[in-house]
């Protein structure tokens, strides 16, 4: 797009609130809209937030990423639904000199580098799963019973996330890596995708466990949800009662697995810090709107090779249940 | 004797036509068994019925439109909405993020009652859409489609939810209309399953043998033939899109016992796998033609495709492949039987 | 090249469709220059044979013959390269389309621009021009087919079947639905196309008119061919005995009119729009039957539409008995019990994929609701297996489709559905379209037994011997207007005419 | 006096329905503006007019297939398939996490075409399907969009990419195709506008010039009086199929061009919004009606919906239930155009 000219009019002299300009990959995500939730309560009293829906779609958070420009927002924070579309919305934002603060999906190192006033915020996608795997670890090292068939080897079920999608791909890689670099031989008995959805991955668990039985040793979930469809499919056949349990692990944190750990019937969870992640995000652009340097001053975060802000994970297990709400 | 050899080929030939959708259940699953033969038993069949029930509900509500000629596009979406709306009055009094904090324990047919009636109000309005404002319903469906779930994810944003899934069902929602069953072990029946086929059962009388059936297959034959035979199209199709939604209303209360939560999410797509199990089950997207079993065939091939599957193993990019071809392939076999004889 | 005695030869063709054996053996020999016509009762499998002929369907067994060479004809496209072209009994019109564009179908003009070929707009148009003019037919070859009536579609078939330059022509009832000047210049038509030596066979329920146009006539009954004749050789009761099997000894059933109180009364019914009917003012009494007269687009449809709730209407009155009523939808008009069989058995009368039981009852189905809201299906049956019998309706079980059945069964398992709401005013748009005249008989005689039990009846007719056998009173329309009534001995022909072009200018 | 009046009375409402969605499209614009004045510039113009180009290409392939009376529900998976295709042989050299690793720099017309090639191809076998086997369209279709998704899956997670998003596309590939334009500032023009308007004015030169064209009308008119004509009705549907296929495939190698990357999930649900741009720009989906004109409206009105309420600020939620409200209310009023007046 053609560039306009540099927004120069609303410096002046009288203090007014920056506009952010916000686009979330998909509004339908449970843990973005905990981040969402958390750009909008942290941008109270200091910005104007634009928050747009890019509904799963890149070319469609093109457009937003245009309709911002052409609306002269003072800053961007974009939450890209492809880390390789990037590069693109920096030149564009380059062009219009408006700074952005990517979030949530790491855009490429290369890309980065395009430009001074770009920055990220966000926890790094392979720590999650190598958390998971973790909290498997340390079960299967205090549970000697969840070797079921003494073989010395984990045999797991993995339901992942939607093909392709970032984090489903570095969730299923690292969990299994982390359980190896453990010591512990894996054997994938199946996997296969349910879309992060509950009731697919009931399904799905369903036919795992009508064709694997009493081989299955432990369930790994990209999410949570996906999580607690297989926790349900397992109750039907006879599990989380009379002493009959199967260690099952996810991601996020939610709610309901939340409650799931206090039921005894997910064993661990990881929790992905929405609320310092959309904190993060907004101060940054907070200050990159008023054409500052971000630093741990103006952006109480600590920024990291001048650009990033890694927000951790956490793993959640029973005992510091708290912690995730 | 030549020719009565020619007839019997062809009555065989005949037959197979006539029933196309029986064998290609049949030989899916035989094949699936010849793969892996452990395949072949009370529980897969178990597993399948348990899956197909509620599809099979939605199914039966697209069957509904599709046979007056129309399509419902809205499908999944209502069954979202109806989820959300039942699962965020069925809470637990313990659980930490509760829809509503204060609200009492509701008794359980309230709030599936509400959920029903949403899904019904909803349908009421594509009726109205497509009978009064003679909107195609591709369009009407997809408009509803699209505004229930803004409706729904208003709802579900609601503050203190602010879209997160909801979770801690009340057992007795969770069991009653979701994992309870009668009898034991292999030979245990879900209530699922016997709800699913209940209703089934009640679409049947209400195909076969009542005035809103026949009027369904008159308007779908040829709607300006119904309203010259003094057919009231308008009445007709408003309680068709109502049925339909109230079915889907029942799925969604369903899904989310049978999940034990609900997001806004829930039942995104679901209309295209119920009206490809239609078809293959024979209905007519062009309307007057298809019958319940048909449509209860349709499902469980669809079923046996997304259990069977899965239980051989076979890579999910494979699946939705195969998946692909077999559904084409079912119905190119199917509409021999309508292929005018040339 | 020696001539043929014989430009089409169809040798011992047979064809089945489930549970009927719908052409058994069937020999059809034409000769070049003449015109040959197909007659049988509905269902004979006159279309079928020429169905087969147009490669629409593949027959079982048999042979066709051009000039003496044996050909294959395996879809409309070889068909119509062979030199053979049809105008089917169903018509196939492309209703957004405009004019030409119907005609043209299939062989649109092109012109290139190097190797692109685009359509030749202006060429197609003047070619459609000089057609129309060469058959002396009005039409504007821009206007959409869709606003049309009946007949100038019809019109269009014949323009089209005509244009291929064909050997043979088949018309399958090109004048089911023409006015009679239409269906002189058909003839003229013919004739010319006959001195050019194109032969054409030639199908319809009309015996006046295929003993004037015919050379040869052959005959058929249940799918098997009776015979062929000189046409000089044959009379109307010859013609009739050899295609019912039987003699009819007369056109109309013999009746008594005892007319009793009046029914139905109209007052000023003015439809609004401009171009529709308009004051028409009549009544019809008990035991009557009314026949209403005119040309194609006199409004009689329209006007009877109207009484049935089809259409609006923005002033008049209508009384049942003396109550004034308002109709506003077909349901109201049942509920009067009015019945009205509609001039167009395709578009708005058959349900094609129901069987015979569901089209049957359609339009009744109160009646056979148990106390548990449910339909009983025994009566239902019985009560269609009944109406079947007693029309003759041809068919392999009330199960069937009804779009397998001939045309003219079709309309006659549409008069069992309305004879089974047992209507006090039934109305009739060209009843005995496409019907042959073993049937035409039946019909007549339902007609007549009706009014006995103190039915009355309105029938739309353009075909006047019809509505002068029939009708007790002739109301005659023109241009939306009433013209006149006819009653008593003034009931001729001339003057039906005569009121049918009134209001002409 | 009075009947005059009357008469102008009902031509003005005749031209205002014989004319409707632009007339929707004006109010649009102008309650837009109305609510945010600063809409109403060059600026949103040319943006409108940017992301409406893809989209445009893809609803011209969906009204190829629904003037003959068809459906296609295969288009977006066809453009996540053609994205994925051309992005993955059009990176940079220095990429760190290239497709195919030892590629050399192709010529950019080579992927391009193969990619456009494979949107042909699966159009051809959709037409093979609907116009060889009967198979209805809505489930031919339903089918390959199935089988296309798992097929671009399965390239797309070979390794060494493994579903990694494609990224790093060389510059000439996303500016010819992408961002490049032609003049300056608010007078430019980029190229993809122009693409989208060649495209247009060659399909329309195809409906109207073309025996293909007059055929597809006829088909979706009355097929049967297609078959009687001798209209080589499979043959068209081939092309008609394959065509649209084609224009599919040159959407996703634009949307790979304009966003610099591609992702198996590139195209989702695009059917859906195709078919109503063409639906709400009077295209009808019993087939048979259609013009391009209407189609760009269409377009043009979704164009303005998306990018005019996210412009004035509708939250994302209310924005879905207002689309879903206008969709069903510029085809109400369209429609009555047809409706037969009685
Ligand atoms: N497609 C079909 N499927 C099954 N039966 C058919 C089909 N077409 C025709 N028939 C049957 O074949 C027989 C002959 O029908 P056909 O249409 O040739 O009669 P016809 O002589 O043209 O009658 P009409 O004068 O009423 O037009 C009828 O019994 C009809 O029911
Ligand atoms: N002036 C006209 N020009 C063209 N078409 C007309 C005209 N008047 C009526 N029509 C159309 O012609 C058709 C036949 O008209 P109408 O039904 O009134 O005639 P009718 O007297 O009932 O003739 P029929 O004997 O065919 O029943 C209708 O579809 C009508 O819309
Ligand atoms: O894209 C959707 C997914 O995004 C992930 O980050 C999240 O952990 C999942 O729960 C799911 O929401
Ligand atoms: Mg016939
Ligand atoms: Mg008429």
């Amino acid at each position: 797009s053609p560039s306009s000219t540099p927004s120069t009019s609303s410096g002046g002299t009288v203090e007014k609130q920056p506009t952010i300009g916000v686009a979330i990959y998909k509004f339908e995500d449970t843990f973005m809209t905990g981040v969402r939730n958390a750009i909008s309560t942290a941008a109270q009293g200091k910005a104007t937030v634009d928050i747009v829906d890019s509904q799963n779609s890149q070319p469609t958070q093109n457009d937003k990423v245009d309709l911002f420009i052409n609306k002269k927002v003072n800053a961007l924070a974009i939450n890209p639904v492809d880390l390789t579309a990037a590069g693109v919305i920096i030149d564009k934002a380059k062009a219009a000199n408006t700074a952005v603060v990517f979030f949530n999906r790491e855009p490429l190192a290369n890309d980065m580098k395009k430009w001074d006033k770009v920055y990220y915020v966000g926890a790094k996608a392979e720590e999650s799963g190598i958390m998971q795997g973790q909290i498997l670890v340390d079960y299967w090292k205090s549970h000697p019973e969840m070797d079921k068939n003494k073989d010395g080897t984990m045999d797991v079920v993995i339901l992942t996330g939607e093909p392709g999608h970032q984090d489903a791909i570095a969730r299923t890689k690292y969990s299994v890596q982390a359980i190896q670099d453990a010591g512990i031989k894996v054997n994938i008995l199946a996997q296969d995708t349910a879309m992060w959805d509950r009731s697919k991955a009931q399904d799905k668990m369903a036919a795992f466990l009508g064709a694997q039985g009493e081989k299955i040793e432990a369930v790994l979930g990209n999410n949570d949800d996906m999580a607690l469809g297989a926790i349900e499919a397992l109750k039907a056949k006879g599990y989380f009662a009379n002493n009959k349990f199967m260690p099952v692990v996810g991601v996020d944190a939610t709610a309901p697995g939340v409650q799931a750990l206090k039921d005894g019937t997910l064993l661990g969870t990881v929790l992905n810090d929405a609320k310092n992640q959309g904190t993060a995000t907004l101060n940054l652009a907070v200050a990159l709107a008023k054409g500052l340097t971000p630093s741990k001053d103006n952006a109480g975060y600590d920024i990291t090779d001048g650009k990033y802000v890694w927000v951790p994970y956490k793993k959640i297990l029973k005992a510091n249940m708290a912690d995730a709400q | 004797m030549k020719t009565s050899n020619a007839t019997n080929v062809n009555r065989v030939g005949s037959f197979f036509f006539q029933h196309a959708i029986y064998f290609v259940l049949l030989i899916l699953v035989l094949g699936i068994t010849a793969i892996d033969s452990s395949f072949w038993s009370i529980n897969s069949l178990h597993d399948i019925l348990l899956q197909s029930s509620t599809r099979a509900i939605i199914a039966l509500g697209a069957a509904f439109v599709l046979i007056t000629g129309g399509v419902d596009l809205s499908a999944g979406r209502m069954v979202g909405l109806s989820a959300v709306l039942s699962a965020s009055m069925l809470q637990i009094q313990e659980y930490s993020h509760r829809f509503y904090p204060g609200l009492p324990d509701l008794p359980l047919w309230i709030p599936v009652l509400i959920a029903i009636f949403a899904g019904l109000l909803v349908g009421l309005i594509n009726g109205v859409i497509v009978s009064r404002f003679s909107v195609p319903p591709f369009i009407a469906t997809l408009g509803t489609m699209v505004a229930v779930l803004g409706l729904n994810s208003l709802y579900f944003d609601m503050k203190p939810n602010q879209s997160q899934p909801i979770g801690g069902l009340r057992p007795d929602f969770t069991t009653t209309l979701g994992s309870g069953y009668i009898g034991t072990g292999a030979y245990s029946l879900p209530y699922i399953v016997i709800i699913a086929l209940i209703v089934a059962a009640l679409v049947w009388v209400i195909f076969n043998k009542t005035i809103l059936g026949k009027s369904m297959y008159a308007i779908g034959g040829n709607i300006q033939a119904a309203i010259v035979s003094g057919i009231n199209v308008k009445r007709v199709l408003l309680y068709v899109y109502a049925a339909a939604g109230a079915l889907y209303g029942l799925a969604g209360v369903m899904e989310a016992a049978r999940t034990g939560g609900a997001t806004s999410s829930y039942g995104n797509m679901y209309e295209l796998d119920a009206i490809a199990a239609c078809v293959v089950g024979g209905v007519s997207t062009a309307g007057g033609i298809g019958t319940v079993p048909g449509v209860l065939v349709g499902v469980l091939i669809f079923g046996v495709i997304n259990y069977g599957l899965t239980y051989i193993g076979v890579s999910p990019y494979w699946q939705l492949i195969i998946k692909g071809i077999i559904i084409i392939a079912a119905v190119a076999f199917d509409i021999r039987k309508y292929l005018a004889k040339k | 090249m020696p001539e043929n005695e014989f430009i089409l030869e169809m040798n011992n063709v047979c064809k089945d469709f489930p549970g009927v054996k719908a052409l058994d053996n069937v020999t059809l020999h034409v000769r070049p220059g003449t015109v040959h016509s197909l007659m049988g009762e509905n269902g004979a499998g006159k279309s079928t044979l020429m169905k087969c002929l147009f490669g629409i369907y593949k027959p079982d067994a048999g042979e066709i013959l051009l000039n003496g060479q044996k050909i294959e004809i395996s879809n409309s496209r070889a068909a119509l390269d062979q030199g053979i072209s049809m105008i089917h009994q169903e018509l196939h019109p492309v209703p957004r389309r405009n004019v030409m564009e119907n005609l043209w179908l299939g062989r649109f003009p092109v012109k290139s621009i190097g190797p692109i070929k685009l359509i030749d707009d202006k060429r197609m148009y003047r070619d459609s021009v000089a057609l129309f003019e060469d058959l002396g037919m009005d039409l504007d070859p821009h206007v959409l087919v869709g606003s049309l009536s009946v007949s100038k579609i019809q019109s269009i078939e014949i323009a089209k079947a005509v244009s291929y330059q064909a050997k043979v022509i088949v018309m399958d009832e090109p004048t089911s639905s023409l006015t009679g000047t239409e269906v002189e210049q058909l003839f003229t038509i013919i004739r010319s196309l006959k001195s050019r030596g194109v032969s054409i066979i030639y199908i319809s329920h009309k015996i006046e008119e295929i003993l004037e146009i015919s050379d040869e006539v052959t005959i058929m009954r249940d799918g098997k061919r009776i015979g062929s004749w000189l046409a000089s050789e044959l009379t109307t009761d010859l013609i009739i005995s050899k295609m019912v099997g039987r003699d009819l000894t007369q056109r109309f059933p013999e009746r008594h009119t005892t007319l009793g109180e009046t029914v139905l009364k109209v007052e000023g019914l003015t439809s609004p729009f401009p171009k529709a009917f308009k004051d028409v003012s009549f009544a019809l009494c008990q035991g009557e039957i009314l026949g209403i007269g005119g040309l194609v687009g006199a409004q009689r449809t329209e006007l009877i539409e109207a009484l049935f709730g089809l259409r609006t209407v923005s002033s008049g009155k209508i009384f049942i008995k003396g109550k004034q009523v308002r109709i506003k939808s077909p349901m109201d008009a049942i509920k009067h019990k009015i019945a009205l069989l509609t001039e167009e058995r395709r578009a708005t009368g058959i349900f094609p994929v129901l069987s015979i039981v569901e089209n049957t009852v359609m339009a009744n189905m109160n009646r056979y609701v148990s106390p548990y809201f449910l339909l009983k299906d025994q009566p239902m049956q019985q009560d269609v297996q009944q109406r079947v019998e007693q029309l003759h309706i041809k068919t392999p079980s009330s199960k069937t489709q009804i779009r397998n059945l001939s045309g003219g069964n079709q309309q006659k398992v549409l008069i069992a559905r309305w004879l089974l709401t047992e209507p006090e005013i039934l109305m009739l748009d060209e009843p005995t379209r496409g019907i042959d005249v073993g049937a035409k008989f039946e019909i007549y005689s339902i007609i007549t037994d009706l009014v006995k039990q103190g039915k009355s009846i309105i029938m739309i007719s353009s075909e006047m011997p019809e509505l002068i056998g029939m009708s007790d009173r002739i109301m005659v329309m023109c241009e939306g207007r009433l013209s006149g009534i006819l009653e008593g001995e003034n009931r001729t022909e001339e003057e039906i005419m005569h009121l049918a072009t009134k209001f002409m200018v």
